[in-house]
């Protein structure tokens, strides 16, 4: 019978070996075993130190104008070389890229709230998908520039009034950029929730009690990570790309405040003569938009258990 | 010989969207149809005037201004013929008096007729216009290429309300200049061709004419001189290191002329606070807390090194001005000198007049209001580097300034609803470029009138954008007003370009020139900143062996 | 000449890349099947029989697999025997589909969506066979005839979407016999399929066998498929053969413990013949099993009464009602306390939707429903969820029930964190106590359901519906996915829940066999009735209705003695339960044929 | 699908009106003068004039009102009498933009040549670059391909045409004098010659739009093939000896395309939009560019024209994208 029984144990689908472990821990172990992903993390952490951490080490204040040094290519006192008024392009860069860095985020992460908000409730709610969808027709028809303009018009003097300069126009460019960005990424969600609320277990979710708010939290908003996590990457790219073009405009920050996008916008001219104006510029956006690609495509991995179980 | 040297080919960064000065005003939309339609007399290179469709200047010595300085009499010049071959008559000219002056019309050019009360035609040849007080100056209509005549014939079915609707003619007016319109798209692209009938047998030399619109001036100027691709680039206004870059291409050559424009910083005469109620923001009920004291605005304007924003900011095309009115020469007044920078003077000028740091954070007061100025301009490369240089130096006197720029549609869009316009100034500061049209000062130095002040009531519209009222000024220029004497006028238009800068009204900065690029196979370019820049375009050819 | 088998297997080991290093799916197989013979390879899932025979077609390196070592002997048709593990690509091109046809596990997901069932039944002929167009539908509509489709010529221009399972699982295996090839390989291809379909296409596939000498490999863990099929079984288990024989020899002389286990899980119908209770199923090597009969109550606990339950089928321009789904039509029925009420029935009859009516997750559109004293249908939102703390469900499908992204522990918490039953440490607890209740160790607590096999899954969904304390558990095809040891685990596990918490359930399946064991009363369902109802062992031993009688004949029964023909089987099409809105279906009413033995007069449709 | 498209088409109307009149509201708020580019010489007055002379005077539902007569009722009526040659809008007053003081249609439809050549040339070859990249990407998953293929579309995607362009002018037409850097839209295209000069001037504008949609297009492209490549009915196919290159090309892009063609249709009405900055790089002087210009110019009556065309471009194809869809896969059926 002994034979017996060890056939029977045998029988019994072979246990796991690994002890318990939180989730995070998981999600980090995955995650570390995404090279891409850890050179983008690796790639992202260094940008964002760098811009904010630089300033500390490389104390040259980004405004600073040394007329006679203009226009000079890298050197050890200016390892970026300078711009036309005699600005260390270094520190430019890391002033440009704390403020390029941080509206990117949070343009993008607005963006993506409203649309994933918009499309999980379009997806969810019958009942408002054909008003929501035919409100993102209606943003994606609106001109950008006036809506701006409005914008500009109604909000800047009591956000000045109330955050003060800096912050005011940072929460007013943030706001403009993701009002007129999130709508790509609520067809994307609504589309994966219509699907989903067909899965059973939203149903089996539902008959233990679960309310709405809960199951969208719980249950549709984990599901719909991969898309979210696509329009993130884009997004921050186009939010720091749609920054410089507000600049351009005479809509985005005042005129002496760096930002990558305006570096760029700036350094074209000067393309033939100091290339290298441009190439910072460009290559500091288009490493950032790299890296959140990466990091991106390594989080959804780690976060999605069943890629993270093989 | 008329036709033989092909094509030639213009860029202007700012398309042209209409062929008739009247209904636009813009300085693309003039200088393009001043191609196909000519005034009765233009101003050369020099600012001179010099007959086009009239046979001589008249003057009050040659007796064709009439002595009590009310009327002008024109002579055509003979054998004239309009392109379609029809004769040029001086019923054509009183025609586009009327359309201009009519009341439903929307004439951009209205001011040209300002005080005329009648035009009339004793003679198919002869044109008298008559005005309604002495006018020193009587070459408003008619004269320059924001005055060209326009057809009876072809034009006769579009006034007044009319005028926009007459889109065939307003696309292709019928002229008396060298080339005629073959095609017109909007806001894109022009064709011409040779006019058959024009006066010169000879002229023009180029068959067809090309005229671009769009894009950007860096890209204008690439296409003369570094790719060859067109002959004629309009106003590029780059950064000197650019324009040289460019020029290293070798098939063009940047050519600058310099008229009245000048490129300075306005100083608000009034609070622009924003705690002000709405409506008395920005006007005479409140003072500026210091921008009217003398060492403030003297501090301000020495502590600025004007030949350095002349070398970055415009190089060949820009000239250290300390005047209002630096053009013509004779206007230009020699009172002031500001080309070097002094700092430490500066300091000492505000330290002596007690306007002291007191509570040691960096920026001067004076009593107890802390001098902290908005400073704020079009959004333009050069006027950004301009901002930051003089932020700069301003803080280096104890004045903190922050710096804003603004939309140029909305800055120079008169909208009263928005708060950021130039008129409106809700602003310490701000800096912007003006000029004037022609050679005569006399309606330019007006913007400095007490009356033209921009307020609530005038719906935030008027010229005298700092505020400024001086009454010697407002006295002073009722007697230009007076005077004939070319001498005398010139004098006067110095001493109110004096008053205006001694007081504070304004910071000139750079008088500046226009820079034009054209290839260096075109010959004959004249570059003209007085009038349309394709002013000679008859005279334009194509140099051989190259 | 008949005694040279056509393929060989010997020695075959399968490995795959992963990225915890190599797994083995197949370690060491080896059996052959000779010409005109049906060899069914049986086994628990996993156990290496799929990756076997998608090695034999060379299609495991698609799926990240090699052959590690072994040799695949075939036969091919123009005489040679070639070894098809190092065949070249090019050459495998021709053999799959031409003389090797392969039908797939899933009929529901093998045939691409977007092309008609023409296309993708002539592509095949035209590429081996070189047949025009022409040529080739004519013979797809023969083939389409031989697999006794209805209305061939219409299928042809269908997509696969528009045919139910039945009739897309015989699509696939009129294309895996297109070609006429020498070995059909045929992987489960009835295991998702309810027992009507099951045994008409076992049935078919005979036929075809006999018909025209093909050899047959049959892989399934359904034993009575097995008898009802099989010439000769090989049993698979681990990756590993471990037992072959004819099917008389495994039946009735099993050599292997794990053969001895598998056969002594398979539920039988008739097992129960003479009982009147049910009582759990007896396993090998569990000692000390109670296999005490279940009496339950007699006291009711849940009564419904004419529960009416239709989708409304929209269209028009202004998007009405044009027509229902009469999905369940005036259905009565009680449970008593602590028993076990089965709903039995062919594939979109309507048992999931009265499952799903009773707890209002569809709205029924009229009906009384009475669970210990409450009228569900008369509660709000918020009553109705109260009083789904009374009732539970386990849903058809477990792996689409979980979701995929939540920890089992937060799965099986959520309805206690719903309704603020237990928090914190409390709740752990609680979670721990109801993993160990269904056998689960606790260490499985963080994982992800699809770290689980489908039977741990399943209990799973059991521990959850069990989290809130039921009364009602309503179990809606609970083991059918599973392969029959788990099967049995599960089921006695209910069972054993039911004699120790006095559970109710209603239970729906189509497994004739499994619904003899587990309940108390059966209800056959047909187009939305119920058309017998009865204590199980009167429906079972006196079926009334022609639908139950039909029903019956077309269980299988695993004893290789015990074959069915295909002649004992008719049945027809199913009618469309599609009604315009004038229509008013007739009221059920009922024979009483023995005590509590009711059959529906009413005309069903059948 | 047939009612269902009807009924979306006419659910569409009072859609549009809505969007026209928030378009028209936004428009009216915005700051901004039509005089602002008339030089700063003229007078205030004169100013004023002008503006009356455009009918800025009157009150504003009367403005909207007749942009809504002229817009679906006189424009509809010039475009029949240009087809059959009737007269019916003879002496009505069209949408008349204020930059030119000519009918917006004209110039819209003067516009539209340009902007397909040029925006859509670049979204055609944009879709026959990505599809290939994408579907070989997906093919051959975490491949040097695959890798390089995601690479260079981050870096396509994240580099602003601003910058793009004028690089690329600086290199084909400065350096190497290969193309044109200056768009010409006279050209006509009846010769060989002529056909050659319009290839070379539209490879810069192409090159750099193109590059942008590709980089996004063979992203979705991918991942649709990563989905369906793993699907049961592509071992099915494999089963039935059919080759790679059928089994790839036809069983699993059939049905990857799916998504995809509805994203390149969703993509479409931006093909009209024109693309603003790459049009005024290269001085196309399209859609984009004209749009662009009447918002710095503050012409309304244009810039809602062509806001409004767009806007019914994207309810449109939002419909096309919807009943392609359905008619891609035979599974869904509207109604
Ligand atoms: N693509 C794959 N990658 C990794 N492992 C695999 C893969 N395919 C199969 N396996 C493993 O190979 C083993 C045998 O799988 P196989 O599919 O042959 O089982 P089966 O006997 O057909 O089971 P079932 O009855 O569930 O179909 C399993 O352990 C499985 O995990
Ligand atoms: N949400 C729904 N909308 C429309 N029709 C539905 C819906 N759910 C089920 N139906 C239809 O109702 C009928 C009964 O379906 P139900 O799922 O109850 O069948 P079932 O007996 O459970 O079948 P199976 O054994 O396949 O699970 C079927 O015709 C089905 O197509
Ligand atoms: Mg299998
Ligand atoms: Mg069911």
């Amino acid at each position: 019978m002994t034979e017996l029984s060890k056939t029977q144990t045998e029988l019994n689908q072979p246990e796991p070996t690994k002890p318990p472990r939180s989730q995070w821990l998981d999600v980090w172990d995955q995650f570390k075993t995404h090279k891409g992903a850890m050179m983008g993390g690796v790639l992202f952490f260094l940008i964002v130190a760098g811009v904010y951490l630089g300033p500390f080490f490389w104390d040259i204040d980004a405004t600073q104008i040394d007329i006679r040094s203009r226009n000079q290519g890298p050197s050890w006192a200016h390892p970026f070389g300078t711009d036309q008024l005699g600005r260390d392009l270094l520190a430019r860069m890391m002033a440009g890229g704390s403020t390029s860095v941080s509206v990117g985020i949070t343009a993008m992460l607005l963006a993506l709230f409203l649309g994933s908000f918009v499309g999980v409730l379009a997806g969810f709610f019958k009942r408002l998908d054909g008003p929501l969808m035919r409100l993102t027709d209606l943003f994606l028809a609106l001109p950008l520039l006036p809506l701006l303009l409005v914008m500009m018009l109604l909000f800047r003097e009591p956000l000045n009034a109330a955050f003060g300069l800096e912050q005011g126009i940072f929460i007013l460019i943030v706001s403009a950029i993701g009002i007129t960005s999130w709508m790509p990424t609520a067809r994307i969600v609504r589309g994966d929730v219509l699907a989903l609320k067909e899965r059973e277990f939203v149903l089996a979710a539902r008959s233990i009690g679960t309310t709405n708010s809960k199951l969208i939290t719980r249950h549709i908003l984990p599901n719909v990570l991969s898309p979210i996590m696509v329009s993130a990457t884009l997004g921050i790219a186009t939010a720091i790309i749609t920054e410089s073009a507000l600049s351009f405009l005479g809509l985005g920050f005042p005129p002496d405040f760096p930002t990558w996008g305006r570096l760029l916008f700036d350094g074209v001219d000067y393309l033939q003569q100091y290339p290298e104006r441009v190439i910072w510029p460009g290559l500091a956006i288009s490493l950032t938009v790299l890296s959140v690609n990466y990091l991106g495509d390594g989080l959804r991995d780690a976060l999605d258990p069943r890629i993270r179980g093989r | 010989e008329r036709g033989s040297d092909g094509n030639v080919s213009i860029i202007y960064w700012q398309a042209p969207s209409i062929l008739n000065p009247f209904l636009s005003g813009g300085t693309k939309d003039v200088e393009s149809a001043s191609l196909v339609i000519e005034p009765l007399a233009r101003y050369n290179q020099d600012g001179v005037m010099v007959p086009f469709l009239a046979s001589d200047i008249p003057t009050v010595s040659n007796g064709g201004v009439s002595e009590d300085l009310t009327q002008i009499t024109w002579k055509i010049a003979p054998g004239i013929t309009w392109s379609d071959g029809t004769p040029f008559t001086s019923a054509d000219v009183k025609f586009t008096a009327d359309y201009c002056m009519h009341p439903e019309g929307g004439c951009a050019q209205l001011t040209k007729f300002d005080g005329v009360t009648s035009v009339e035609t004793p003679d198919d040849m002869t044109v008298v216009v008559t005005f309604d007080k002495p006018t020193p100056f009587p070459y408003g209509p008619f004269v320059g290429g924001e005055s060209p005549i326009i057809q009876k014939a072809q034009f006769e079915n579009c006034m007044g309300a009319k005028a926009p609707e007459c889109t065939t003619e307003n696309f292709g007016p019928i002229g008396t200049g060298p080339f005629v319109v073959t095609e017109f798209k909007p806001n894109d692209v022009i064709t011409m061709a040779a006019n058959e009938n024009y006066r010169d047998p000879a002229k023009p030399a180029f068959a067809t004419l090309t005229f671009k619109g769009g894009g950007d001036a860096t890209a204008a100027g690439r296409a003369v001189m570094e790719t060859g691709e067109f002959d004629y680039a309009w106003n590029l206004q780059l950064a000197p290191e650019v324009i040289a870059q460019m020029e290293a291409g070798g098939k063009g050559t940047p050519v600058a002329g310099f008229g009245p424009l000048v490129e300075r910083i306005m100083l608000n005469q009034t609070n622009a606070s924003p705690d002000l109620p709405e409506g008395e923001r920005s006007t005479a009920k409140h003072p500026h807390p210091f921008l009217q004291d003398p060492a403030v605005y003297k501090a301000m304007s020495m502590a600025i090194d004007r030949p350095l924003l002349v070398e970055i900011g415009y190089g060949k095309a820009g000239q250290v001005t300390c005047n209002w009115v630096p053009a013509p020469a004779a206007v230009n007044s020699s009172t002031f000198s500001c080309d070097t920078q002094d700092i430490a003077g500066a300091n000492k000028l505000l330290d002596d007049a007690g306007i002291v740091d007191t509570n040691g954070d960096g920026v001067r007061e004076k009593d107890g209001v802390p001098l902290k100025v908005v400073y704020q301009t079009s959004t333009n490369a050069v006027r950004q580097d301009f901002q930051a240089l003089i932020k700069e130096w301003w803080s280096q006197i104890g004045i903190e300034t922050e710096l804003r720029n603004l939309n140029a549609s909305v800055f120079f869009g008169g909208d009263p609803g928005s708060p950021d316009t130039f008129q409106k100034f809700y602003a310490d500061v701000e800096m912007y470029a003006n000029t004037f049209n022609g050679t005569d000062p006399q309606s330019y130095l007006g913007n400095g009138l007490c009356d033209k002040a921009p307020k609530p009531e005038s719906q935030w519209q008027g010229e005298n954008i700092s505020r400024f009222c001086n009454e010697e000024f407002d006295k002073l220029h009722g007697e230009l007003t007076q005077t004939a004497d070319a001498d005398k006028r010139a004098e006067i238009a110095r001493r109110l370009n004096d008053i205006m800068v001694e007081n504070g009204g304004m910071i000139p900065l750079v008088h500046r020139g226009r820079l034009s690029a054209h290839a260096n196979t075109l010959g004959g370019v004249v570059l003209n900143v007085w009038d349309s820049e394709l002013w000679n375009a008859a005279d334009w050819y194509r140099k051989t062996g190259s | 000449m008949l005694d040279q088998p056509i393929a060989q297997i010997k020695g075959l080991r399968v490995e795959f890349q992963t990225k915890d290093g190599p797994v083995v799916g197949v370690e060491d197989v080896s059996f052959e099947v000779k010409p005109g013979e049906t060899v069914c390879i049986v086994g628990e899932s996993g156990s290496g029989k799929s990756v076997s025979s998608l090695s034999l077609m060379r299609l495991v390196e698609f799926g990240g697999g090699e052959i590690a070592g072994g040799k695949l002997l075939f036969d091919r048709r123009d005489g040679g025997e070639m070894d098809l593990a190092d065949a070249d690509q090019e050459l495998m091109k021709q053999i799959r589909g031409n003389e090797i046809g392969m039908i797939f596990q899933e009929p529901m997901t093998a045939l691409n969506p977007v092309f008609t069932v023409g296309r993708q039944l002539t592509e095949g002929l035209r590429v081996h066979k070189g047949m025009t167009q022409k040529e080739a539908e004519a013979r797809a509509l023969e083939l389409l005839r031989q697999v006794r489709i209805p209305e061939p010529e219409r299928r042809l221009k269908q997509y696969p979407h528009e045919l139910s399972g039945g009739m897309r699982q015989r699509v696939v295996i009129a294309m895996a016999m297109a070609c006429e090839p020498r070995l059909l390989i045929a992987d489960e291809p009835t295991t998702a399929l309810d027992v009507t379909i099951q045994a008409e296409i076992l049935a078919l596939m005979d036929r075809l066998k006999r018909e025209t000498g093909t050899a047959v490999m049959f892989i399934t863990h359904d034993m009575a498929v097995v008898a009802q099929m099989a010439d000769r079984v090989v049993v698979m288990f681990r990756g590993n053969k471990v037992e072959e024989g004819t099917v008389q020899e495994i039946f009735e002389n099993p050599q292997h413990d794990y053969t001895k286990a598998l056969l002594a899980a398979v539920p039988k119908l008739g097992e129960m013949r003479g009982t009147k209770e049910p009582s759990p199923m007896k396993l090998m090597g569990v000692e000390g099993q109670n296999l005490d009969p279940i009496p339950g109550t007699n006291d009711v606990l849940l009564r419904v009464k004419g529960l009416t339950t239709r989708f409304p089928v929209k269209g028009g321009f202004f998007r009405r009602t044009i027509s229902n789904v009469h999905a369940v039509e005036d259905v009565s029925f009680t449970i008593n306390r602590g028993q076990t009420l089965s709903l039995v029935g062919e594939s979109g009859c309507g048992k999931s939707s009265a499952g799903r009516s009773i707890l209002r997750l569809v709205e029924p559109m009229a009906g009384e429903i009475d669970l210990d004293g409450v009228d569900i249908m008369k509660l709000d939102q918020g009553g109705l969820r109260k009083a789904r703390l009374d009732m539970q469900m386990i849903f058809q499908d477990p792996f689409a029930s979980l979701n995929p992204q939540m920890q089992l522990l937060e799965q099986v918490a959520e309805p206690m964190r719903n309704y603020g039953v237990a928090s914190g440490s409390e709740l752990t607890d609680r979670v721990a106590n109801l993993f160990d209740r269904v056998q689960l160790p606790r260490s499985f607590m963080r994982r992800y359901p699809h770290e689980m096999s489908g039977g741990q899954r399943q209990r799973i969904a059991i521990a959850r519906a069990l989290a809130l304390n039921p009364k009602l558990i309503i179990a809606d095809e609970a083991v059918s996915a599973l392969d029959v040891s788990v099967q049995a685990q599960v089921l006695n596990l209910m069972m054993e829940l039911q004699a120790e918490l006095g559970l109710s359930y209603l239970f729906i399946s189509h497994d004739m066999a499994v619904v003899e064991r587990v309940s108390h009363q059966v209800g056959v369902m047909y187009l939305g009735r119920i058309v017998e109802l009865g204590p199980r062992n009167r429906v079972f031993e006196n079926p009334q209705h022609p639908y139950t009688q039909a029903l019956m004949k077309a269980v299988p029964i695993a004893d290789p003695n015990k074959r069915k023909s295909e002649k004992d089987l008719n049945f027809k099409p199913i009618p469309s339960p599609i009604h315009g809105l004038d229509y008013t279906p007739e009221p059920s009413k009922y024979n009483e044929v023995e005590p509590g033995h009711y059959v529906l007069t009413t005309d069903s449709g059948y | 699908m047939l009612t269902f498209t009807i009924r979306r088409l006419v659910l569409a109307v009072p859609t549009l009106l809505f969007i026209s009149l928030v378009i028209f509201l936004l428009l009216e708020m915005a700051p901004g003068d039509p005089m602002a580019q008339v030089p700063l010489t003229v007078p205030p007055e004169v100013k004023e004039k002008m503006r009356e002379a455009l009918g800025l005077g009157e009150p504003m539902p009367i403005r909207f009102w007749k942009w809504i007569v002229q817009f679906f009722w006189i424009e509809p009526q010039v475009l029949i009498d240009y087809y059959l040659g009737t007269t019916f809008s003879e002496g009505k007053l069209r949408v008349i933009s204020w930059q030119t003081r000519s009918p917006v249609m004209d110039i819209v439809v003067q516009r539209i040549p340009q902007t397909l050549w040029v925006v859509g040339t670049a979204y055609v070859v944009a879709i026959i670059i990505a599809l290939p990249i994408g579907i070989y990407s997906a093919y051959r998953q975490y491949s040097w391909f695959d890798q390089l293929g995601t690479f260079v579309s981050m870096v396509g995607f994240s580099v602003p045409p601003f910058f793009s362009g004028v690089l690329v002018i600086v290199i084909f037409s400065v350096q190497l004098g290969w193309f044109p850097s200056i768009y010409d839209t006279t050209l006509v295209v009846d010769s060989w010659d002529s056909f050659v000069k319009q290839l070379q001037q539209m490879i810069m504008p192409v090159m750099v739009l193109a590059l942008q949609i590709t980089a996004q297009l063979s992203r979705f492209m991918r991942a649709s093939m990563l989905d369906n490549l793993n699907q049961d009915y592509v071992r099915t196919a494999r089963a039935k000896g059919l080759s790679e290159y059928v089994v790839v090309m036809v069983h699993v892009l059939r049905n990857s395309m799916i998504p995809v063609v509805t994203v390149i249709a969703l993509g479409i009405p931006a093909i009209f939009g024109g693309a603003i900055i790459t049009e005024q790089v290269f001085k196309v002087n399209g859609i984009g560019q004209l749009l662009i210009g009447a918002i710095q110019a503050n012409d309304l009556p244009m810039v809602q024209t062509l806001t409004f065309i767009f806007a019914v471009l994207i309810v449109l194809f939002n419909l096309i994208a919807d009943v392609l869809y359905g008619i891609l896969d035979p599974r869904i059926r509207y109604d």
